[in-house]
């Protein structure tokens, strides 16, 4: 899942991970790959994560992980940085969802009355990143479907999610709802159809496996 | 003609805060967070604070010591996922929390900063941070009216300084210093190393000294300051 | 990971500029302006230009040629003074003239380059800069809409990059590049030197090189670049 | 009238001289004279003027004129250094005058017709400076009053005048109007009364000379 979602990535672009799943992808970036990684808290260029012995007290990523540099960094404070974010320089941005709806809603930042830490920079990476894929297991730690008709938490933002990686498929938001693009090897379309709380467009052929 | 000197000790600049301030604290997670004047405000004693801080740093770590003293009513942020204390005392009523998206609270600040009323932004429409906020029709689209941000004090956290207050911050430690740097009647700085006037070149200045009141160096780090080990 | 290379020559840079663009330029009298792309601009021949400057330079220097040349119909600026040229076409109706208080255009710039609306500001309330304005009350207090202006094209001079188009000026030749940087679909940025990835400290870097679409490398410098004597 | 106008800049401020007059006033401050002078093309701590010989082609005043540095000058963007003026951080700006009105309005930039080459950065030097000093002949080159009951020409900006110095006078704009402090060495009273198109409040005793 984390290799696949690492291929939506193009060379030249600008993304930005969000935390959690999304920060694991960096890991399946080559070293020569052509890619800027953004981070919200003011960076562009980051390298490879650091253990604390190696860390730099003064350089993490939004999630608070220690990071370093790579030739052609550059460091900027916190209103720079969502200047790019909202003015369209973020080309892609992986995020981690609650619940994705089939018209692209996105609910990733509070379950009402049992977690609701703030919103950060959630905001704007879903409403203003120019692509906004999701990264997630297609179901909740209870077995629950996380791809629904409509969501029912609140929302991060309206209709902004244009694929879904899930340990299960890769899911478009497409005209007509979900589209199913691709499945995990040993996963049928019937299954993650049974795991989607929504209609599931079926491709005319077998969908690809990742 | 020759640049004021602004030095001063970290107890008469901190002296500054008045019992119902507004105070803007920089930081994001412990890079940039100003942990010794954070101190020197819990030694001080000012209370009802308003404080306007990205996050809420993690237990028993930055200005967790003003909420936990009960120095804070209100506090203006975007996330305080790391510190389970600030999120206790939100829901036990105890801080009323104002959560921004965070660069619109970097965008409000900067507001406050430049001598701006409000920005028109369409960020969070539709969500319900856009609740009980003034809505603005410009050319046929809707805009959220969000309101400049200013404080009384603001405590910086720099990595250089010169006595005239010029700032120069290193890597992620930047964040909202300098724009909270901009958006306070009193701006205070603690800076690891003042250099002489000169010692700054004119063109790596972050933050200009016009905007910054007192400058005062750091003794030492405390272990605050190092790397989190988790 | 490895950042992107994006040095390419000045006429397939200027090649993105079609008859109708919005031109962003930057400079501020002779520091800044992108002397070399303004005369590739002459030379590529686009017409209809909607240019934005602070100001219109001297006779025979920087958009002067541009003007000269009848490619701009619309001009948004801070001040003409030194450019008698540039006032005899306006009072001609040559070229139509729209003018900003100076720090209202780096805001209006600004807002387009931070994707907001617009921002609400009492600049030039009660004077004849107000004719024609959205006006908001907010809080029992009118407010000017100063519209965010952003651009197809933004031409940029900086003195140092790096392949991936980080970007450092200096002294005041900074002025209204940084600004303009962000704002434009396209921003393409002349500069002095470019050092190889990683010649510009992190820390020091102006212009993050995620604004920047091109880079292009001066041959020399012409005179236009020199200091003028009056 | 220049040297007297630098005795208002106390020491420790942050002071915008405008161009023309005002940038002279530079000329009447000692070497060791505590003060910050800015310019609003951006910068903080601006040196003595430089000859062309001597000039950084990259370094000039908002005048155009080729300035230098002093230990610990700063330079920043557009943006920033009208955020220096918005937020009230210039302690003082002297500036030039077409018509002074008795409520402190100001009108320096457009005479119709004849002269609009646009505002500059004037509109939000006069509005925004924390204190707004007027540096200008008594009167115009034609003879006529520059300090008048009302402006006839376009506004800069409102009620926003404290105190101005001529080459006749130095005159408050205080609540009845325009007030006279100080006349210029071998200028009466009535002389100044008589170049101001407005009643002008004279000092109970015979104000000091400059």
């Amino acid at each position: 899942m984390l290799a696949r979602a690492a291929r939506e990535i193009a060379p030249g672009m600008v993304v930005n991970l969000g935390i959690g799943l999304p920060t694991k992808v960096i890991n399946h970036l080559s070293a020569d790959f052509e890619v800027c990684l953004h981070t919200e808290n003011g960076m562009s260029g980051i390298g490879p994560s650091l253990s604390p012995e190696r860390a730099d007290r003064n350089l993490i990523d939004a999630g608070g992980a220690y990071v370093s540099t790579v030739p052609g960094s550059a460091f900027f404070d916190s209103v720079t940085s969502f200047a790019m974010v909202r003015s369209g320089r973020l080309d892609l941005t992986m995020l981690g969802a609650f619940e994705v709806a089939a018209n692209g809603d996105l609910a990733n930042w509070k379950i009402p009355g049992k977690f609701s830490p703030g919103v950060g920079g959630g905001i704007e990476l879903a409403q203003k990143a120019r692509r906004v894929v999701v990264l997630t297991t297609h179901t909740d730690r209870a077995g629950n479907p996380k791809l629904k008709s409509e969501c029912v938490l609140p929302l991060t933002a309206r209709a902004c999610v244009a694929r879904i990686f899930t340990d299960m498929a890769v899911i478009d938001v497409g005209p007509n709802g979900f589209e199913l693009v691709e499945t995990a090897e040993g996963v049928t379309p019937t299954d993650v159809a049974a795991a989607t709380d929504a209609p599931l467009v079926l491709p005319e052929m077998t969908p690809p496996t990742f | 003609m020759r640049l004021p000197d602004k030095q001063c000790t970290m107890e008469s600049a901190v002296a500054r805060v008045k019992d119902g301030d507004t105070v803007m604290v920089g930081g994001f997670g412990v890079p940039g967070t100003p942990m010794t004047l954070i101190h020197a405000l819990v030694a001080h004693g000012a209370r009802d604070l308003t404080l306007i801080k990205n996050d809420a740093n993690e237990p028993g770590m930055g200005i967790d010591h003003l909420l936990r003293n009960g120095q804070v009513s209100r506090l203006i942020t975007t996330h305080l996922g790391l510190n389970s204390d600030a999120i206790a005392l939100m829901n036990a009523g105890e801080i009323e929390v104002e959560f921004n998206a965070q660069g619109m609270l970097a965008e409000r600040i900067r507001a406050g900063g430049s001598g701006i009323g409000a920005v028109l932004s369409d960020v969070g429409l539709g969500t319900e941070l856009a609740r009980g906020k003034q809505v603005v029709e410009m050319a046929g689209t809707s805009y959220l009216v969000e309101t400049a941000l200013r404080a009384d004090v603001a405590l910086i956290h720099a990595d250089r300084a010169d006595p005239f207050g010029n700032l120069a911050y290193v890597a992620t430690a930047r964040n909202f210093n300098p724009v909270m740097a901009m958006a306070a009647d009193c701006v205070i700085a603690e800076v690891e190393t003042v250099l002489p006037l000169g010692g700054l070149p004119a063109d790596t200045v972050h933050t200009p000294g016009v905007f910054v009141d007192h400058v005062v160096e750091l003794e030492a780090l405390s272990e605050e300051y190092a790397v989190v080990q988790r």
